[in-house]
C-alpha cells in the first residue's frame, strides 16, 4: 500500500519537470538586477531591486524547487497561515517597539539613541 | 520511574527508557509529570504556608526569605504549567491515545518520539538544577520579564536565570518535535474508514492544540535566543539604554503565552468529553459545533495576548482592541461548556470516579471562565491587574485542567494503562478531599485579590491596607485548605500504587465504551492491535433504538 | 536517524496523500517559518524605528552576501536535481548531487566566516549594538540551519547511493529550498537596505 | 462593591468599583444559571435501571434552539460589557482632564521616589520636594504623574485610588489621578522587580490645601538634600537622568 502511495503521489506531483536550469539562470538574473540596483543611489530603486525582487525569487524556489503549487492545498495555506499570525504579531506589537512615542507615553531612551547615533553618523541614502 | 529504571541491567533500561513504543514513552511522560507535580505542589506548600503563617519556619523547608519566596513562585509557575500541565495532558494522554484511538500500532515516527521525551527530561533535570546553583534558582516570577531577567546585577540569580531560560526552551523543543509527530500521525496514520468526524473528539483537541503550540512558540524561540544573549553576551535586545525595549519580551512572551492557557485548555476539554459521553452513555452533543467552537478557541487565541499587558506600558489604544478580542474568546469557550452540559441531557448518568472528575472540571471551570471577564474589561483589569483575583482566577481555570481533568483521565484510562481497576472508595474519597479544598482555597483569594493583595509578594506587613486581620485570615483559610487537599494526594498516591498491583483486573472494556483502544487488550500489547482495526462509525454511538447493546463500537460493521 | 528500523505501519500509512516522510517535513518547515518570521518581524520594526542603524549596516560586505546568495542558489538547484534522480529512482545521482548541495553549504559558511572574522577585526562583534545584535543573531541562526541541512543530507546521501530511503531526497531538498528562501530575504534585510 | 474590601479615595474608583458590580452581576447570573442546569441534569438523568438512554445527536433543531438561543443572550452581555469597559478605560488612560498639578514618580529597586514641584509648581526647579516613599497630595486637585524607572518594570499601584501602571526604564507614561477622600493610603510595587519586591511599599498622604501648603513650606529647600538614595546597581540609575537632557 504504502509504495503505491509513494508512487502515485510522486508521479502525480511531477508530471512534467519545468526546466530547473533555467529557473536557476532567471534566480541568478534576478539576484544581479537587486544587486546593481543596491547600487544606484535611488532610494525607491534600492526598496525595490532589494525586496521586490526577493519576494519574486522566493516565489519561483517555493513554485518550481518546492513545488508547492501541485503540492496539496492545504500545505501552502498552512504556511499562508503561519505568515498571517506573524503580520498580526507585526501589526500588534510595532505600535509599542516599532514607535517611540505615543498616547502618554515616550521612549526617551530610544529616541536619545536615535539622536545622538544621527548626529555620530549621517547615514547615506537617508 | 523511568529515571530509576535507568539504573537497572541493560534489559530492563532498553525496554523502559530506550523504548519507541508510545505506551511506554507515554508513561515515562506521565510519570515524569506526576514527579515534577508533586514539586510543584511541594513548592505551593512553602509559599502558602509563608502567606499563611508569615515568617515562622516552615516545616521541611526553613525560613522563607524573600529571595527564595521569589524563587520559590517562580519555580511553581513553571514547572506547572510547562512540566506538569504540557507533559502530562499532551505528551503523556497523546502518545497513549493517539495510536491506540486512531487505530495503528505507533506513532508514525517513534525515534523522533523517543526524542522528543529525552529533550524534555533532560530540560527538567536543568530546571532542578536550578535550585543547587550559586545564587539559587531563578526568581523572576515565570514571564520572566527583562531587563530583571536580562541582567544578574538585577535578578541576583544569574546563573539560575540562565538555566531557566535554556530549561524552557529545551521544552519548547520537545514539544515541538512531540507536537508534529502527533500531528502527522493523526492525519496520515489512521484506521481505514476513520474520516475527519469519525476521529474521537480527544484526539482532534491534543492535535489542535500542538497545531497552535507550533503555530505561536516560533517567536518566542526567536525572543529566547535574544534573551540569553542579552544574559550571556551583554547585548542590548530588551536594554533601552542601548536601543532595546523590555516591552518587546512582553509581546513575544504573551504571543505564545495566551496560546499556551489554549493549548493545555483543549486536550482537557478532550478527556472530559470523552468521559462525559461514556458515563452518561451519551453521543457529544454537537460533535461537529463543539469541534467548530474550538477551532475558532484555537484561532481566537492569536488575537489576544495584549490582554495580559493592558497597564503594563503598551500603547492605551490598543488596550481597546485586545479587550473586544477578548471578549470574542469568551463565546465560543461559553458555547462549549453549554454543549457538555447539553451532553448530559437525557443521559443515564454513572457516577463512578473518573465521572466526578470530569463533572467537577466543567462546575469549576466554569467559574474560572466567567472570573474572566472581569480581567478581559480592561477598566476593572486596572484595578484587579497583579492581584489575587487574577491568581485565583486562572487557578481556576489551570486547576480542573491541569489536576481535575488529568485524575478524571487517570482514573478512566487507568484499566487500560495497567490492566487493573482503580479502587473506587478510595477514588470517591481522593475525589471529595481534592475538589472541596480546592474550593476553599481560591474563593478565599478572590476576596483578598479584590482587596488589594498584590502577587508575588512575601510578606504584606509593609502594606497598612493588606496587613489587616480579616484579609490575614483569609490567607491563613487557604493556606490551610491547600495542606488538607495536599493531604488527600496521598490516598490518589496509595490508591495508583495499590491497584497497580491488587486492583481488580479489568477486561478490555470494562466502560463498556465504542472506541477504539477498547478493542484491544489491557494493557495493550506491543503494536496495539492483533489485526488493525476498519472504522465503521463515528466514536459516540451510545443507546441507539433497536440495538442490544447501548454502545456500538467504532469497528463493529453493520 | 538513518538506520533501516522496521517502520510501524503507521509510518507507511497516508490517508492524506502525502507520504508521511514528505507531511512531517512540511511541518518542520511551518514551525520553522515562526521562528524566522518572529525574529524577522522583530528586526523589521526596529530598523523602522532606528534609522542610525543604518550606518552600521552600511558595513556589511554586499559582495560577500551577494556570492552567498548565488552559493544557495545553484545549491538549492543541486538538490532539486537530485530529488529529480531519486524520482527516476537513480540513487548514486542523486546521492552525488546531494553531496554537492552539501558542498554548497560548505562555502556558504566559509564565505560567512570569513566575513565575520572581518567584521569582527573592523571591532563589530555581537554586542556592538542593535544592528550587529540582529546581523549575528539572524545570519547565525541561519548558518546554524545550514549546518544541520548539511549534515542530515549527507546522511541521506550515504542511504540513497544504496538506493535506500529514496523518498528521503526530497524531504531534505524541500528542507533547503526553504533556508534558501529565508536566506533570500535575509540578503537585501541585512545586506542591501541602508 | 469592591468598597466592602477596599476604600475608594479616587475620582475615578467608584465607577470601576461600579463596572466590577455590573460584571458581577451578569457573569454572576449565568454562572448560577448554568451551573443549576448542570447539577439539575446530572440528578434528574442518575443511572436508573429500565430507563434507557436517548439517542440524541445535537444537530435535531428543536434541541440544538437550547445552545443557540444563549449563545447569542452571551453575545449581548459581552456587548453590554464591553462598552462600559471601554468607555471607563477612555476616561481613566486615554482622555486626560484639566490638570492642576503634576508630580513625578521614580521607581528603583527597591524604593518609590517622587519629584514634587514645590511652591512654584513647574518640576525641574530649584524649589522641588523629592520624597523617598513618601507622596504628599492635595485633597480634589487633579495630578498629572509622569512614570519612570532607574533599573527594571515596576508597577506603580495605588489600591484606594484604583489606580495602576507599570513604569518602564527608559519611558516616561503618564496618567493622572483625583484624590477626593482625605486620609494615607498604600502604594505598592506589582511588578516582580528583584528580592526587594515585597518590601517596596509607599505611602500617599492625601491633605487639605493648607496641610499641604505648610508641608510646602516646610520641605521647600535647595535640591540637593532629600535626593533619593540610589540603590544598587547605580550603573542605570544615571540614564533616566541623562535621557532627559
Amino acid at each position: 500500500m504504502t509504495t503505491e502511495v509513494h508512487n502515485e503521489v510522486q508521479t502525480e506531483s511531477h508530471v512534467h519537470h519545468p526546466n530547473y536550469v533555467k529557473i536557476w539562470a532567471i534566480l541568478v538574473a534576478l539576484l544581479v538586477v537587486s544587486v546593481v540596483g543596491s547600487m544606484s543611489g535611488v532610494r525607491v530603486v534600492i526598496l525595490i531591486a532589494a525586496f521586490g525582487v526577493a519576494l519574486v525569487k522566493a516565489f519561483l524556489v517555493a513554485k518550481n524547487f518546492m513545488h508547492i503549487t501541485v503540492e496539496k492545498r492545504f500545505i501552502p495555506y498552512l504556511f499562508l497561515i503561519c505568515l498571517a499570525f506573524m503580520v498580526i504579531l507585526f501589526a500588534g506589537v510595532a505600535p509599542d517597539v516599532m514607535k517611540h512615542e505615543g498616547l502618554r507615553w515616550s521612549n526617551d531612551a530610544a529616541k536619545h539613541a536615535v539622536q545622538t547615533g544621527m548626529q555620530a553618523a549621517p547615514p547615506k541614502h537617508e | 520511574m523511568s529515571t530509576q529504571v535507568q539504573h537497572a541491567e541493560p534489559g530492563v533500561f532498553k525496554k523502559y527508557f530506550w523504548s519507541t513504543d508510545h505506551k511506554i514513552i507515554a508513561m515515562q511522560y506521565l510519570f515524569t509529570g506526576m514527579a515534577m507535580g508533586l514539586i510543584g505542589g511541594y513548592l505551593a506548600y512553602v509559599f502558602r504556608m509563608q502567606l499563611g503563617f508569615p515568617n515562622q519556619s516552615v516545616p521541611g523547608f526553613g525560613i522563607v526569605t524573600p529571595g527564595k519566596y521569589n524563587a520559590v513562585v517562580t519555580m511553581h509557575g513553571s514547572i506547572m504549567i510547562f512540566w506538569v500541565a504540557m507533559p502530562v495532558l499532551i505528551a503523556a494522554f497523546g502518545n497513549f491515545l493517539i495510536p491506540l484511538m486512531i487505530g495503528c500500532d505507533d506513532m508514525a515516527f517513534p525515534r523522533i518520539n523517543r526524542l522528543s521525551y529525552q529533550v524534555f527530561l533532560l530540560s527538567a533535570l536543568l530546571l532542578l538544577s536550578s535550585f543547587l546553583v550559586k545564587g539559587g534558582a531563578f526568581g523572576g516570577a515565570w514571564t520572566s520579564y527583562p531587563p530583571l531577567s536580562a541582567n544578574g546585577a538585577y535578578n541576583l540569580t544569574p546563573i539560575g536565570a540562565t538555566l531557566w531560560l535554556l530549561a524552557v526552551a529545551l521544552e519548547f523543543v520537545a514539544f515541538l518535535l512531540g507536537g508534529i509527530n502527533f500531528t502527522v500521525t493523526v492525519m496520515n496514520s489512521r484506521a481505514p474508514g476513520m474520516k475527519m468526524f469519525d476521529i474521537p473528539f480527544v484526539i482532534w483537541m491534543i492535535v489542535l492544540a500542538s497545531v497552535v503550540f507550533m503555530a505561536s512558540v516560533g517567536p518566542l524561540i526567536a525572543g529566547a535566543v535574544m534573551l540569553l544573549f542579552d544574559q550571556t553576551m551583554s547585548t542590548g535586545f530588551y536594554d533601552p539604554n542601548r536601543g532595546g525595549d523590555p516591552l518587546l519580551w512582553q509581546h513575544l512572551f504573551w504571543f505564545f503565552g495566551h496560546p499556551e492557557v489554549y493549548v493545555v485548555l483543549l486536550p482537557a476539554m478532550g478527556i472530559v468529553a470523552e468521559i462525559i459521553a461514556v458515563f452518561a452513555r451519551k453521543k457529544l452533543f454537537g460533535y461537529k459545533t463543539i469541534l467548530y467552537t474550538a477551532w475558532s478557541v484555537g484561532v481566537l487565541s492569536f488575537v489576544v495576548w495584549a490582554h495580559h499587558q493592558f497597564v503594563a506600558g503598551i500603547d492605551p489604544r490598543m488596550a481597546n482592541i485586545f479587550s473586544i478580542t477578548t471578549l470574542l474568546i469568551s463565546i465560543p469557550i461559553a458555547e462549549m461548556v453549554f454543549l457538555y452540559i447539553a451532553t448530559l441531557y437525557g443521559g443515564s448518568i454513572r457516577l463512578t470516579t473518573a465521572m466526578l472528575f470530569a463533572l467537577a472540571f466543567v462546575a469549576e471551570f466554569m467559574i474560572g471562565g466567567v472570573t474572566g471577564i472581569f480581567l478581559g474589561a480592561s477598566g476593572v483589569d486596572i484595578y484587579l491587574h497583579d492581584t489575587y483575583f487574577v491568581i485565583a482566577h486562572f487557578h481556576y481555570t489551570f486547576v480542573p485542567i491541569a489536576i481535575i481533568s488529568v485524575f478524571a483521565g487517570i482514573y478512566f484510562w487507568f484499566p487500560k494503562m495497567f490492566g487493573r481497576m482503580m479502587n473506587e472508595t478510595l477514588g470517591k474519597i481522593h475525589f471529595w478531599g481534592t475538589v472541596i479544598p480546592f474550593n476553599f482555597i481560591f474563593i478565599p483569594l478572590f476576596m483578598t485579590g479584590a482587596a488589594g493583595d498584590q502577587r508575588r509578594v512575601y510578606s504584606y506587613a509593609q502594606f497598612a491596607e493588606q496587613a489587616r486581620p480579616a484579609l490575614q485570615h483569609l490567607r491563613t483559610t487557604a493556606t490551610v485548605s491547600l495542606l488538607v487537599m495536599l493531604a488527600f494526594q496521598f490516598v490518589f498516591i496509595f490508591n495508583f500504587i495499590w491497584s497497580l498491583r491488587n486492583g481488580k483486573r479489568a477486561g478490555a472494556n470494562p466502560w463498556r465504551s465504542t472506541t477504539l483502544e477498547w478493542t484491544v487488550p489491557s494493557p495493550p500489547p506491543h503494536g496495539n492491535f492483533a489485526e488493525l482495526p476498519t472504522v465503521y462509525r463515528g466514536p459516540y454511538e451510545y443507546g441507539w433504538p433497536g440495538r442490544a447493546d447501548d454502545y456500538w463500537p467504532q469497528d463493529v460493521p453493520d | 536517524m538513518s538506520t533501516a528500523a522496521a517502520k510501524p505501519i503507521s509510518n507507511t500509512r497516508s490517508d492524506t496523500g502525502i507520504p508521511t516522510a514528505k507531511l512531517i517535513t512540511w511541518w518542520v518547515i511551518a514551525s520553522e517559518i515562526v521562528v524566522f518570521g518572529g525574529l524577522l518581524v522583530v528586526y523589521i520594526m526596529h530598523r523602522l524605528g532606528h534609522p542610525e542603524w543604518a550606518a552600521s549596516a552600511a558595513h556589511t560586505n554586499t559582495w560577500a552576501g551577494a556570492f552567498n546568495t548565488f552559493v544557495l542558489l545553484t545549491s538549492s538547484l543541486c538538490a532539486v536535481l537530485a530529488h529529480q534522480a531519486a524520482d527516476a529512482h537513480d540513487g548514486p545521482r542523486a546521492a552525488k548531487l546531494l553531496r554537492f548541495t552539501a558542498l554548497g553549504g560548505l562555502i556558504f559558511l566559509v564565505v560567512k566566516g570569513l566575513e565575520w572574522t572581518a567584521d569582527i577585526r573592523e571591532g563589530f562583534v555581537l554586542s556592538s549594538g542593535g544592528f550587529w545584535s540582529f546581523y549575528y543573531t539572524l545570519a547565525g541562526l541561519h548558518g546554524l540551519h545550514v549546518l544541520a541541512g548539511m549534515i542530515i543530507m549527507l546522511i541521506v546521501a550515504a542511504d540513497a547511493a544504496k538506493n535506500q530511503e529514496l523518498q528521503r531526497v526530497e524531504c531534505i531538498g524541500l528542507y533547503w529550498h526553504f533556508v534558501d528562501i529565508v536566506w533570500i530575504f535575509l540578503f537585501p534585510l541585512l545586506y542591501i537596505a541602508r | 462593591m469592591l468598597e466592602r474590601y477596599l476604600t475608594a479615595a479616587s475620582s475615578y474608583a467608584h465607577s470601576i468599583d461600579q463596572l466590577f458590580l455590573l460584571i458581577a452581576v451578569i457573569v454572576g447570573f449565568w454562572l448560577v444559571l448554568a451551573e443549576a442546569v448542570f447539577i439539575w441534569f446530572v440528578f434528574k438523568y442518575r443511572e436508573k435501571d429500565g430507563r434507557a438512554t436517548r439517542h440524541i445527536t445535537g444537530e435535531e433543531p428543536e434541541l440544538h434552539r437550547w445552545i443557540t438561543i444563549p449563545h447569542v443572550l452571551v453575545i449581548l452581555c459581552d456587548i453590554v460589557i464591553i462598552i462600559p469597559a471601554i468607555m471607563l478605560w477612555y476616561n481613566i488612560k486615554q482622555a486626560t482632564p484639566p490638570i492642576d498639578r503634576t508630580v513625578r514618580v521614580i521607581g528603583q529597586q527597591w524604593a518609590w521616589s517622587f519629584q514634587e514641584p514645590g511652591p512654584d509648581g513647574v518640576l525641574d526647579t530649584a524649589d522641588d520636594i523629592r520624597t523617598v516613599g513618601e507622596l504628599h497630595v492635595t485633597v480634589n486637585t487633579t495630578y498629572r504623574f509622569e512614570l519612570m524607572s532607574r533599573d527594571v518594570l515596576h508597577s506603580f499601584a495605588v489600591p484606594a485610588f484604583r489606580l495602576k501602571q507599570d513604569a518602564l526604564p527608559g519611558r516616561t507614561i503618564t496618567g493622572w489621578f483625583r484624590p477626593n477622600r482625605l486620609g494615607t493610603y498604600d502604594i505598592q510595587c506589582t511588578q516582580m522587580c528583584g528580592i526587594g519586591h515585597g518590601l517596596m511599599a509607599g505611602r500617599v498622604i492625601v491633605e487639605t490645601q493648607q496641610a499641604h501648603a505648610a508641608w510646602l513650606m516646610l520641605n521647600s529647600t535647595p535640591p540637593g538634600t532629600g535626593q533619593p538614595a540610589p540603590s544598587a546597581p547605580t550603573a542605570q540609575g544615571a540614564t533616566v537622568a541623562e535621557v532627559r537632557r
